[in-house]
């Protein structure tokens, strides 16, 4: 049942960033860390539409989008760890997790850089006739980067199959949205390019999956891009460690009362007793994923130099 | 074997690859219905269609960001970037996505796309049309980057670098565009690899690109006055072919790299560098490297003349780097 | 008289790079020259409501922004000659030409690059509190590169002094709008940034200005930037020596039929006398710049590689 | 003279220069109201007003061009890129714009602009936030280049950079930003000129930046073992002080490069490239450039500190251009 998956999903992504704010707090996980507890609705109801083939990039804020699109959280806490077993055998951290398996290109550390990669696995759709769509997510600190005016409109004049999701939470980095843009809202920069485009509580998943699948569809059926701005708020700072001068605790919490999971609770009738449930399961799977993890053997120092090349052939 | 212009070998290329392999698409600024800016895609739109061979919007950054994401899932790209020094605009792509993508997902991915680029040195384009920019891309761990000198390896490189499971850079010469030259049939040049255009004794005389026509005749010059030159065309600018230039000064003993490029951080500064580090005992004297004054690349074509390394220029420091009784000869 | 000065603008801009067509064909210049004959009333009339002192940036297609900034087209020429008496010395040739006296801070060879440029001349007049406001020409090619929306994002937000205007001429290079752009109208890609937009015939000379009045007021006044998009035609070739297979003659046909010089005559009354005596006055003021630019010391070898630094102390 | 942590010493600088010249104008990601994604404009905003200091859009290349613009008309605008990794996209404008306007307008303009970027190599934040791209900027005729080791160094630097007519990339190491060290009143490091940071009688030892407590720390230990190291600390990539280095290796007869970025085309190939060809004479051994191995750099901090060259490592390479009884001593 869709509101038992997303719930799930959703619970999942919570577990998960949950834990690694743990970890890195206490000294187990190196580097940025920057999670999206209070976002997972967008992850959850955007990935509930799409299929193991269809394409994703995602940004430093990632994990929710891997792991709805299905990434094993054990490998990816792995990955957090440094360890080999994680995505990229440990090598690359939080900010990269990619699977070929899942239509992953990437997470990716360059604001604004995802989004034409994903017009690249759209485009391989296109032209090899496959009914695969690409979704990329982006923040909406990321509109102010030229690259993605011309992937909107790139997308638009070769209709590829493809859907931007900007996740609109109110900040880049420590700077409010006002700051970055004039637009009310995120869908306006599609206009220009004759792009459909909704904006959505990003906050509720169901409304979120109802217009990601209405965009899915459009896209698989050859009716080319649609833009999605979803509006939500991320409760932790930009990374694990930001002081968060920048807003007030009023105002998080403000957002915390609209957790997407209780949003959810209180939109479908007589599922808290399977969602409790699912709270468990989730806190279960991710305590012993992470178990796991600590226990895998760490990225290897040999595997320093591996993989520069596909022909490792250049010194 | 065929008699071929240098872009008519790039078409040639181009066409053979989209026959034979439909993954391959081609994409970039007028390089559809217009056949390319300078003709290089003539006739390929009409013969593979609008589904394969794309004119796209200027858009440097979201062309080459595509080409990454559409290797990755499974086509063969080639992009144009019409001049090599509008690589900038492409630059956060290629070098921190192209490059990266096998490394960072651990060799899941690879990135076979081809970016094809034009240096337009010695057209008289003026100063942000005329850069010889090759070394950007030839420092970056992860890509490739060739430049052949003749229609043949104008050819083959490039057939080379479609077939490549790696991010390659191409690029090509204004300077070269019409000159021509017999093109073996099937012809293939592994990448990384340099060639002896003009075997000699006394110096070793590394070069590429647009540069190997004035080398040449340097050579050949100092050959009539008794001065025997190498002249290694190394048309692999990465992966550089280390041995066969170590192998070359170790039997010549001396060094000149002439370039069109300006001399810090060039590819002829990391030939000097890679020589005078592992080949240092071979050295007989102080290796040189011919290179244009440090400023932009004027517009007028005397200046540019006077600008780019000509033979004269070449041929003196070869002179320079031979002992003084043989050099005079 | 406005008229007649706007009359004169264009004239001057049809004769100087009427001539400028005929020495490339003869061989007296050398490397790429891009010409903007049909589209002189976009120069004429934009320029005409601007100081010395306010800013221009322009692109590979800028004598006449240049001219009708105020340049002196004997100067002008003699950079196009590659003499040492040129705006740039005669180094940089038709694509560079740049004047601090007349506040042209440069046409650019690269697509786009001059539109972030200008907003550092608005910024430094809102800064210093001078009453100037920068100008930034670009084509309807150059909207697709990602810069111009961070551009336009970055004037919105700072309320910059600047107006954006859009030579849109239908092609880039060889390749029709159409292939580049979705928006029916360049005004569209100001929408999404709250920047007031207007779109006019590019062939009326007093349309531009009156609109180029309405931006240039505003920008003055503190109230931001104004984005127009004026509609016009490129007689000529991309570049001189362009054979134009991607177009009919019956198209240019068209667009020479509402040649923006007849479309002034048309336009007032009783002028005719005085436009006929200014084309001459303009045939003899160009005839007489390219005899003494002809006649200018070439660009001096010596120069090769002053200027390369202000401070001149780098080997 | 105060005692200041890096940082700090580049926040007194900005203050300092904001102070005494109204033409100079801050902007950047980040900058204003946060006071610097890593502090180094706190306070600035407030004291200085939002006309002067500005938080923008994350926009690289219009911020970028904004600054030549505002330098051309007669600002000294000092604009923040958040990492030297995000440098390509403010590429085209530094290199095609910023570092061309004085060249391409014969005089007529300067552009008198400051670009403060961060090397984020060491702070484990992977593979696209630890490149160490000083070589691309450093590259370019009509930029310059400038990177403190040192608080006093990353002041003065800096005030210099403002001062100065050119266009001028300043470089801050991650890796420094919480060491402490005197700043003196009125610090200002003329740009152009390396210093000698230890003296020394058998090898020069060329570093910069970051690498620098690493090349010093070799030294000592070096030193402690019989073997005298001079390290140089270039301070300046672009001009490079070549007399100082030239002077230094005449002296030693003997040459390494320790940097943390990969070989080709790096500042340490041309380093080794100048003096193969102008100092060749002087040198009685083959030159090393200790570098991380060809690749991207890795997130986990064990891969990281066994990819950048450590201590030990550049003492190695000392000790192998050492006559071996000495090396062995
Ligand atoms: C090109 C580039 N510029 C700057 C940064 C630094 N940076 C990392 S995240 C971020 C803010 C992004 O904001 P937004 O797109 O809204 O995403 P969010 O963090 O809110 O999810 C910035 C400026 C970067 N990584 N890449
Ligand atoms: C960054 C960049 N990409 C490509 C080019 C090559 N180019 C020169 S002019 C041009 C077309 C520009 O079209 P438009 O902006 O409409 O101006 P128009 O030529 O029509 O005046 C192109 C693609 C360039 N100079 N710079
Ligand atoms: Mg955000
Ligand atoms: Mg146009």
């Amino acid at each position: 049942m869709t509101a038992v998956r997303l719930y799930r999903t959703m619970a999942l992504i919570r577990e998960f960033e949950t834990a690694a704010s743990r970890l890195m707090a206490s000294g187990e996980l190196a580097g940025f860390l920057h999670l999206s507890i209070g976002q997972e609705a967008v992850a959850a109801g955007v990935c509930d539409v799409l299929g193991p083939a269809d394409y994703l990039t995602t940004t430093h804020r990632g994990h929710g989008h891997c792991l709805a699109k299905g990434a094993d959280p054990r490998r990816m806490l792995a990955e957090l760890f440094a360890r080999a077993t994680g995505y990229c055998g440990g090598r690359s951290g939080s900010m990269h997790v990619a699977d070929p398996a899942l239509g992953i290109l990437g997470a990716n550390a360059i604001v604004g850089a995802g989004v034409p990669i994903a017009l690249g696995g759209a485009l391989a759709a296109q032209v090899l006739g496959e009914p695969r769509v690409a979704v990329t997510f982006f923040g909406e600190g990321a509109v102010a980067e030229g690259v993605i005016h011309e992937s909107l409109n790139l997308a638009a004049l070769s209709r590829l199959p493809i859907v931007f999701v900007c996740e609109n939470n109110g900040y880049a980095e420590m700077t409010p949205s006002s700051t970055h843009l004039r637009a009310s809202s995120v869908t306006e920069y599609a206009r220009p390019h004759h792009i459909p485009a909704e904006s959505v509580d990003g906050n509720d998943v169901l409304a979120v999956r109802d217009a990601a699948q209405r965009a899915v569809d459009r896209a698989r059926s050859g009716d080319g891009p649609t833009l999605l701005e979803c509006r939500t708020y991320r409760w932790h700072g930009h990374f694990e460690g930001d002081a968060q001068g920048y807003r007030t605790t009023a105002e998080v919490d403000l957002w915390r009362a609209r957790d997407p999971l209780t949003v959810l609770r209180k939109n479908v009738d007589g599922l808290n007793g399977q969602f409790d449930d699912i709270d468990r399961d989730c806190a279960d799977e991710i305590a012993e994923a992470t178990v796991w993890a600590r226990a895998q053997p760490p990225a290897a120092l040999e595997s320093l130099t591996d993989h520069v090349y596909r022909a490792q052939e250049v010194g | 074997m065929t008699r071929r212009k240098y872009w008519q070998a790039i078409n040639d290329a181009l066409r053979e690859e989209l026959g034979r392999d439909e993954r391959v698409v081609l994409f970039g600024e007028d390089v559809g219905a217009p056949g390319g800016p300078f003709g290089a895609t003539k006739g390929l739109l009409s013969e593979f269609g609008p589904t394969r061979v794309r004119d796209t919007p200027i858009s440097e950054a979201a062309i080459t960001g595509m080409a990454v994401g559409a290797a990755m899932a499974g086509l063969r790209p080639v992009v144009e970037i019409m001049f090599l020094d509008f690589l900038p605009l492409a630059l956060d792509q290629l070098a921190n996505q192209a490059a990266k993508s096998s490394y960072l997902s651990m060799g899941h991915y690879s990135v076979p796309l081809t970016l094809r680029t034009f240096c337009g040195a010695h057209l008289g384009a003026g100063p942000q049309h005329s850069q010889n920019l090759e070394a950007w891309p030839a420092s970056v761990p992860g890509l490739k980057v060739v430049w052949g000198s003749t229609p043949a390896d104008a050819n083959g490189l490039l057939k080379a670098a479609i077939r490549d499971p790696d991010p390659v850079v191409v690029i090509e010469s204004a300077r070269l565009w019409s000159t021509r030259g017999e093109v073996p049939d099937g012809h293939v040049v592994p990448l990384g690899e340099a060639v002896i255009r003009r075997p000699g004794t006394d110096v070793t005389l590394v070069c590429w690109g647009g540069m190997v026509p004035r080398a040449e005749a340097a050579a050949a010059a100092l050959g009539a006055g008794g001065v025997s030159v190498e002249v290694l065309d190394l048309r692999s600018l990465l992966p550089l072919d280390v041995p066969r230039i170590l192998n070359s000064v170790s039997r010549t003993g001396r060094l000149v790299v002439a370039q069109d490029a300006t001399g810090p951080g060039s590819v002829g500064s990391d030939v000097v560098r890679i020589v005078a580090t592992q080949g240092f005992g071979a050295l007989r004297a102080a290796p040189e490297l011919v290179t244009p004054p440090f400023a932009p690349v004027p517009f007028p074509p005397p200046l540019a003349h006077a600008y780019f390394p000509q033979e004269s220029e070449i041929a003196a420091a070869v002179r320079r780097v031979m002992p003084k009784e043989i050099a005079a000869g």
